[in-house]
C-alpha cells in the first residue's frame, strides 16, 4: 500500500557547499496528516520544505507524490500543493484584497465573495482597501494565511505560519488546520510552539553536529 | 630603436608583469590554500583531542 | 494544458500592470528620466541646434537604453524579496510564460512610453524630420530587445541584493547591437538612405530574443533563487 | 566503459593529480618557445620599412589578440560542458579561464593603444576591432564579476556559464554589427598594415610567438584550475590525504638525508 | 516618589491619518520591572515601542524619563536604552562577528572576548564567519538578540524578540531577561506567547473598535 | 560629548566602506558603468576623434552624473529595509554627523575612483591635452556636490520603495549647476581661458553642500522613516 501515502519522501540529503545539512531523511504523508518538523534554529526545516516545494533540488533522495516521482509529475503535484514560507510574498503596494485575488486566481474559487469571506476570516475585513505597507507585523502575515480559507490545494506546505499572529488567531488558524486534515488533505508546518490539533505527528530534525549551544 | 624604443619596450614590460601576474597569483593562492588546509588539520585534530581528555566543551 | 500556459502569461502580465498603475508616479519615471537626462545635453555639450540635430539621434538611443536598463533592474527585486519569486518558481505553468508575462508588461511600462515621447526629445535636439518615423520604429522595436536581454541579467542578479549596477556591466555589452542598428536606422533615413534593412536587422534581433530570451531568464532565476 | 575516461576526466582529483606530470614538461616548452620567438621578434627579424622599430609590437599584439577572442569560446564551451554534463571540473576550467582571457584582452589593447601613438599619432581611435576588443573585455568582465559576486561556488559558476553562453550567442552579433558600424563611418586616414604582405622574415618570429602564447594559456589556465580545485575541494579527504602524504614525504626526504 | 519611576508615560495618544489608534495611554516603568505589552494584530504595540523610543512622535502626551522629557534629556535617554525591532538590523553582507561588533560599537564592553561570548550564548559560535545571508530565520534574528548579552543599556525595548527563536532559545532569553531586570535594569517587550517570568507585568491594548475578528 | 559626535562620524564611515569592500565586485560598478556607457557614445554618435573631442568633457561629465545618480540612490535603501536606517535614528549622536560619515563614505567609493579613472576616459574620447588637470579638479570637488546633494534626495525618496528613479526627479534639477560649471571649467581650460573661476564656484558649491545637506538629508530622514 506504498502507493496511498500522498507524499513519500525516500532516503532525501541535502548538502551546500560541500557539507551535509541532514541526509536519510524519510517521510510519508498520508491524506488527514498533520506533520510538524521540529528542530532547533538552523536545522534545515526551512530548507527541507522548500526542498519539498520543488524550489531547492535535493542532492540525493527522491520524493514521490502518489507514488510517482514529483519531476516525473510535476504538474500535478505543484497544482495540488500551496506553499507559505518565511516571507509572505504579500505586495507591499497591493490592498489585502488584490493580493489575494492575485494569489488565488489559479483556483477555481476565486470569486469576489470568497475572497471577502478569507478576508473576513482572518480579521481584515475592514481593510480591505488598505494597501499592505500600512498595516501591522501579524496583518501582513494573515493576508498570505487567508490563503488558507480558499484554497482548493489538498497539500499545504506552511513554514512557521504562526509568526506574529496572535493567540485569538493561532487558534482560529488551528481549527482551519485541523478542518483541512479532516477533510482529506494535508498539511506539512514547521513551528517552534506546541500545537493543539489531534493527528498531529512529529518529525524532528536534529541540528548538524555540535554547533547549536 | 630610433625613439620607438619606449614604445616597444613599455609594451614588452608590461606584457610581461601581466603574463608572470597570471602565473605567480594562482602558485600563491595554491599555496595559502595548503597552508589553511594544513591549519585546518592541525586544528580539527587538537579539537579531537581536547573534546576526549574534557568532555564537554561549549 | 494549452490553457494554463496562456494563463501564465496573461495573468503575471495583468499583475506587473496593475502593480505599475499603483505606482504610477514611478512607473513614469523611465520617461522622466529620458526627457530629463536629454535636457542635461544641450547643457553639457552645446545649445546650437546644428550641432545637436548631428548628435539628436545618437543621444536620444543612448538615453533610451539607459532608461530602460535602469528600469529593468527592478524586474525581479522586489518579488525576490517578498517571497512573490519563491512563489513563482513553483506554479504549475512552465517558467518562460509568466516570464514573458512580466517581460512584456514591463516594455508596456518603460519601451513603450519611452517610444511614444521620443519625438519629443527629437524636437528639443533639432532632429531632422525624417528621422521620426524611423525613430519610432525603430524605438518601439529596440527597446523590446532591450527589455527581453535585460531580463536575463536581471535574473542573473536577482540574489544579489542591490545588484543594480552588475547588472549594467553584464548586460550593456549585449545592447551594443541594438544600439547600433537603432541609431543606424534613424541616420539612414536623415541622410535619406533606406532605413529598412537596419531595422529589419533590429526586427531580426527581436525575433531571436523573444524565443530565447524568456527560457534563458528561467534557467538563470532557478539558479539563483535557490540558495 | 568507454564512458570511463569520461568521468575521470571529469574528475577534479585525477586533473589535480596528473596535471601536476605534466606541468613542467609543459611550463619548459613554453618558457623555450616564447623567449626563442621573443628574442627573434624583437632583436633578429628585419625592421619595418614604413613603421621602423614600433613593428615589433606585433609579436606580442597579435598573439595576445588571437588569444584574447579563443579564450572566451575556451570559457564558454567549458561553462556549456559544465552546465550539460553537470561537470565540476570544467565550471572550475571556466573560473580560471575568465581572468586570463581578461588579461590577454588587456594586453591586446595596451599593446595596441601603444602602437597607435607612433602609427597614428593617438592612443585611441574607434576602430571596428578595437571597439569589439573592447566589449570583448566588458564581457571577460561581466562573467568575473558574476563569479565574485556569488558566495555560492556552485551558483557562480551556473549563473557565470550562462552568461558565457548567452554571450557566444552574442559575439557574432556584435563583432558583425560593430564591424558594419565601423564601415558606415570610416574615415580613410586609419589602416592597418596588412598582414598577407609580410616577409617570412617577419611572419615566421610571429607563428612562434603564437604558438608560445597558445602554450602560456594552456599552462596559466592549468596553474589557476588547479588552485581553483584546492579551494573548491579542501574540505574533501584526498586533499587532506594529499597533505599529509606530502609531509610525509618531506620527513622521509629529511630522514635519508641525515 | 514619581521622580524614581524610571519610564513614565503621561495621556500618550497617537493618531495616523485622523483616526485614532489609541489614547489615554499612562504607564510607569521601573527598575526591575518588566512589562509586556499584549494585545490583538494591528492593536498598536509596534507603534507604541516606535513612539518610546522617539522614532515616532506621539499625536499628545509626554514621555519622561527619570522625571524629565524624552525631549529635554534625549542624549542620555537614547544612550541608556537600546530597541529591537521587528526588522532585526542585522546586515546581510556581513558576518555575524561584525554585525554584532557594529551594533555594540559605542558600549563600552565592545572587546572581542565579549563579543565572542555573546555569539556562543545564543549559539552561533561556529557562524562567525558566515555571512548573514546565509543563516537561517532563527540564526538571522539571533544575531540581533546578542546585543542583549553585550550592552548595558538599562532600559530594553524588544518587538517580539521570540519570534523565530526555537524553544531551548526562548528559555535562554527569558532567563536574560529576567537577570537584567533582577540587576536593576527594565524590560518592555510585545509578545504573543505567555512567558514564564517572575515580575512580569502586562499592559494590554484594546484593538480599533470592531476592527479584529 | 564632542567625542561621540566625532564617533558618529568615523564609526558610520568606516562601517559603510567595510560593507562596500565587502561587495568589491559590486562598489567597482559605478566605475564599470562610467566606463562602459562612454564607450556607448562613440557606437551612438561618431567613431572620429575630431568630433568626439568637441563633446567630450560635457559627455564625462554627464556620465560622472549618471552614475553618481544611480549610485545614490542605495545610499539608504539597504539600510531601511533591514531595520538599520531605525537604529540610526535613534543613536544618542546627533544625525547629521553619522550621515556625513555615511556620504564620505559613498564618495569615497564612487565619487574619488570616477575622478581616477576619467583621464582614461579623456583619452578614449580625445579630450585635448589641456583638459585632464581642471577635470581632475573639477570632478572631485563636483562628485562631492554630487553625492551631498543626491543624500538629501535619497533621504526623502526612502521609504518609498523602489523610488530610485524618483529621486532622478528630485536631484536631477540640483544636479544641473554642478554639471554647468564643471564642464566650464574643462571647456574653458581647452579653449585656453582661465578655468578657476568655475572651479572657485564649484568649491563655493561643495563648501554649501557640506554645510546644509547632512542637515537636510538627517530632517528628510526622520520624517520620511517616521510612517
Ligand atoms: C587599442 C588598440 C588595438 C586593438 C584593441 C587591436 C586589436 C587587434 C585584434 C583583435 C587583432 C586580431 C584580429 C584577428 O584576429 O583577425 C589585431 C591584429 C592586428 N593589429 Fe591590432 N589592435 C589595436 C591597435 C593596433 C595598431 C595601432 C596597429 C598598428 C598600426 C595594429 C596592427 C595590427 C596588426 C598588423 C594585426 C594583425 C594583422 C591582421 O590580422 O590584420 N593594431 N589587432
Ligand atoms: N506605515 C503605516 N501607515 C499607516 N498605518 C499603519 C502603518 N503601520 C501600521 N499601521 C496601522 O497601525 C495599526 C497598528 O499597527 P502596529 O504595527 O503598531 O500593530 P501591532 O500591535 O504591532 O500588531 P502586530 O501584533 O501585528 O505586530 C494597524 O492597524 C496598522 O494597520
Ligand atoms: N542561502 C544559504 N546559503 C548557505 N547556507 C544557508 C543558506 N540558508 C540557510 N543556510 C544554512 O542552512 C542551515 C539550515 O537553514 P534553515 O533555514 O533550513 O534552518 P531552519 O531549520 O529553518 O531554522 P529556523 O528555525 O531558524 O528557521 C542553517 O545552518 C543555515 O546557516
Ligand atoms: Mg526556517
Ligand atoms: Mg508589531
Amino acid at each position: 500500500m506504498s502507493q496511498s501515502s500522498l507524499i513519500k519522501v525516500e532516503n532525501l540529503a541535502f548538502e551546500r557547499d560541500d557539507s551535509c545539512l541532514f541526509d536519510n531523511i524519510n517521510l510519508a504523508v498520508d491524506s488527514g496528516d498533520i506533520l510538524q518538523i521540529e528542530g532547533a534554529n538552523g536545522s534545515g526545516k526551512t530548507t527541507l520544505l522548500r526542498i519539498l516545494t520543488t524550489a531547492l533540488q535535493p542532492s540525493a533522495g527522491k520524493i514521490l507524490y502518489k507514488g510517482c516521482t514529483v519531476t516525473d509529475c510535476r504538474y500535478q503535484y505543484l497544482s495540488d500543493m500551496l506553499y507559505i514560507g518565511h516571507q509572505p510574498a504579500v505586495k507591499q503596494t497591493l490592498t489585502a484584497e488584490e493580493n489575494l485575488r492575485w494569489m488565488v486566481s489559479n483556483s477555481a474559487k476565486s470569486n469576489q465573495l470568497a475572497i471577502n469571506d478569507a478576508l473576513a476570516g482572518v480579521g481584515l475585513s475592514g481593510y480591505s482597501d488598505v494597501p499592505c505597507y500600512a498595516l501591522s507585523a501579524g496583518q501582513h502575515r494573515r493576508v498570505a494565511l487567508a490563503r488558507l480559507l480558499i484554497s482548493e490545494a489538498k497539500l499545504w506546505y506552511l513554514d512557521e505560519p504562526f509568526t506574529a499572529i496572535d493567540k485569538q488567531g493561532v487558534s482560529y488558524l488551528e481549527a482551519r488546520l485541523q478542518e483541512h486534515a479532516d477533510r482529506g488533505g494535508a498539511v506539512v508546518l514547521t513551528s517552534h510552539q506546541d500545537l493543539a490539533l489531534n493527528n498531529l505527528r512529529k518529525y524532528s530534525l536534529s541540528a548538524p553536529a555540535g554547533q547549536i549551544a | 630603436m630610433d625613439g620607438h624604443g619606449i614604445y616597444v619596450w613599455s609594451t614588452v614590460i608590461v606584457t610581461l608583469l601581466v603574463m608572470v601576474w597570471l602565473l605567480v597569483a594562482p602558485m600563491l593562492s595554491r599555496r595559502a590554500l595548503l597552508k589553511e588546509v594544513a591549519r585546518d588539520i592541525l586544528r580539527e585534530r587538537a579539537r579531537q583531542t581536547s573534546s576526549t581528555s574534557t568532555q564537554g566543551e561549549s | 494544458m494549452a490553457h494554463s500556459i496562456n494563463s501564465g502569461f496573461s495573468a503575471w502580465l495583468r499583475r506587473d500592470l496593475l502593480l505599475a498603475y499603483r505606482r504610477r508616479g514611478e512607473a513614469a519615471s523611465p520617461l522622466v528620466f529620458f526627457v530629463m537626462v536629454s535636457t542635461l545635453i544641450p547643457l553639457g555639450l552645446t545649445p546650437e541646434s546644428a550641432r545637436l540635430a548631428e548628435v539628436a539621434a545618437g543621444m536620444i538611443w543612448v538615453m533610451a537604453l539607459l532608461a530602460t536598463l535602469l528600469s529593468v533592474e527592478g524586474l525581479f527585486a522586489s518579488d525576490y524579496q517578498d517571497g512573490s519569486l519563491e512563489q513563482l518558481l513553483i506554479t504549475p505553468q512552465l517558467l518562460p510564460m509568466p516570464l514573458l508575462g512580466k517581460i512584456t508588461a514591463h516594455w508596456l511600462t518603460t519601451g513603450l512610453p519611452l517610444t511614444l515621447v521620443s519625438p519629443l526629445l527629437g524636437v528639443m535636439l533639432s532632429l531632422p524630420a525624417a528621422g521620426y518615423l524611423p525613430m519610432l520604429c525603430s524605438l518601439a522595436l529596440g527597446t523590446a530587445c532591450l527589455s527581453l536581454t535585460g531580463a536575463v541579467g536581471a535574473a542573473l542578479t536577482v540574489s544579489l541584493r542591490k545588484g543594480g549596477l552588475l547588472l549594467s556591466l553584464l548586460v550593456m555589452p549585449l545592447y551594443m547591437p541594438v544600439l547600433i542598428f537603432g541609431t543606424a536606422t534613424v541616420n539612414f533615413a536623415v541622410d535619406g538612405l533606406n532605413w529598412l534593412p537596419p531595422l529589419a536587422i533590429l526586427g531580426a534581433l527581436f525575433a531571436a530574443s523573444v524565443a530565447l530570451c524568456p527560457l534563458a531568464a528561467a534557467g538563470a532565476l532557478r539558479l539563483t533563487s535557490a540558495n | 566503459m568507454s564512458w570511463q575516461w569520461f568521468h575521470r576526466l571529469g574528475s577534479p582529483r585525477w586533473f589535480y593529480q596528473s596535471s601536476a606530470r605534466w606541468l613542467p614538461w609543459l611550463s619548459l616548452a613554453t618558457a623555450v618557445v616564447l623567449l626563442s620567438g621573443l628574442i627573434w621578434g624583437l632583436a633578429i627579424a628585419p625592421e619595418d620599412a614604413k613603421q621602423g622599430n614600433s613593428f615589433r609590437i606585433i609579436y606580442i599584439h597579435v598573439p595576445a589578440s588571437f588569444l584574447a577572442l579563443a579564450g572566451y569560446y575556451i570559457m564558454a564551451t567549458a561553462g556549456a560542458v559544465g552546465l550539460i554534463w553537470k561537470m565540476k571540473l570544467s565550471y572550475m576550467v571556466m573560473k580560471s579561464a575568465a581572468p586570463i582571457g581578461a588579461a590577454l584582452t588587456f594586453i591586446a589593447l595596451f599593446t595596441g593603444a601603444i602602437w597607435g601613438k607612433p602609427t597614428w599619432g593617438t592612443y585611441w581611435v574607434w576602430d571596428a576591432r578595437i571597439t569589439s576588443m573592447l566589449i570583448l573585455l566588458f564581457l571577460y568582465l561581466g562573467v568575473m564579476a558574476l563569479q565574485y559576486a556569488y558566495h555560492s561556488a556552485d551558483v557562480a559558476s551556473k549563473a557565470g556559464a550562462i552568461l558565457g553562453l548567452v554571450g557566444t550567442v552574442n559575439i557574432p552579433i556584435i563583432y558583425k554589427s560593430v564591424d558594419w558600424w565601423y564601415t558606415l563611418h570610416q574615415p580613410a586616414t586609419i589602416k592597418f598594415t596588412s598582414a598577407p604582405s609580410m616577409h617570412p622574415d617577419m611572419f615566421q618570429p610571429l607563428l612562434v610567438m603564437i604558438i608560445g602564447f597558445y602554450l602560456f594559456y594552456a599552462v596559466a589556465l592549468i596553474l589557476h584550475t588547479r588552485s581553483e580545485i584546492l579551494r573548491r575541494e579542501r574540505k574533501t579527504s584526498w586533499v587532506r590525504d594529499l597533505l599529509n602524504t606530502k609531509k610525509q614525504a618531506k620527513a622521509d626526504k629529511q630522514a635519508g638525508e641525515s
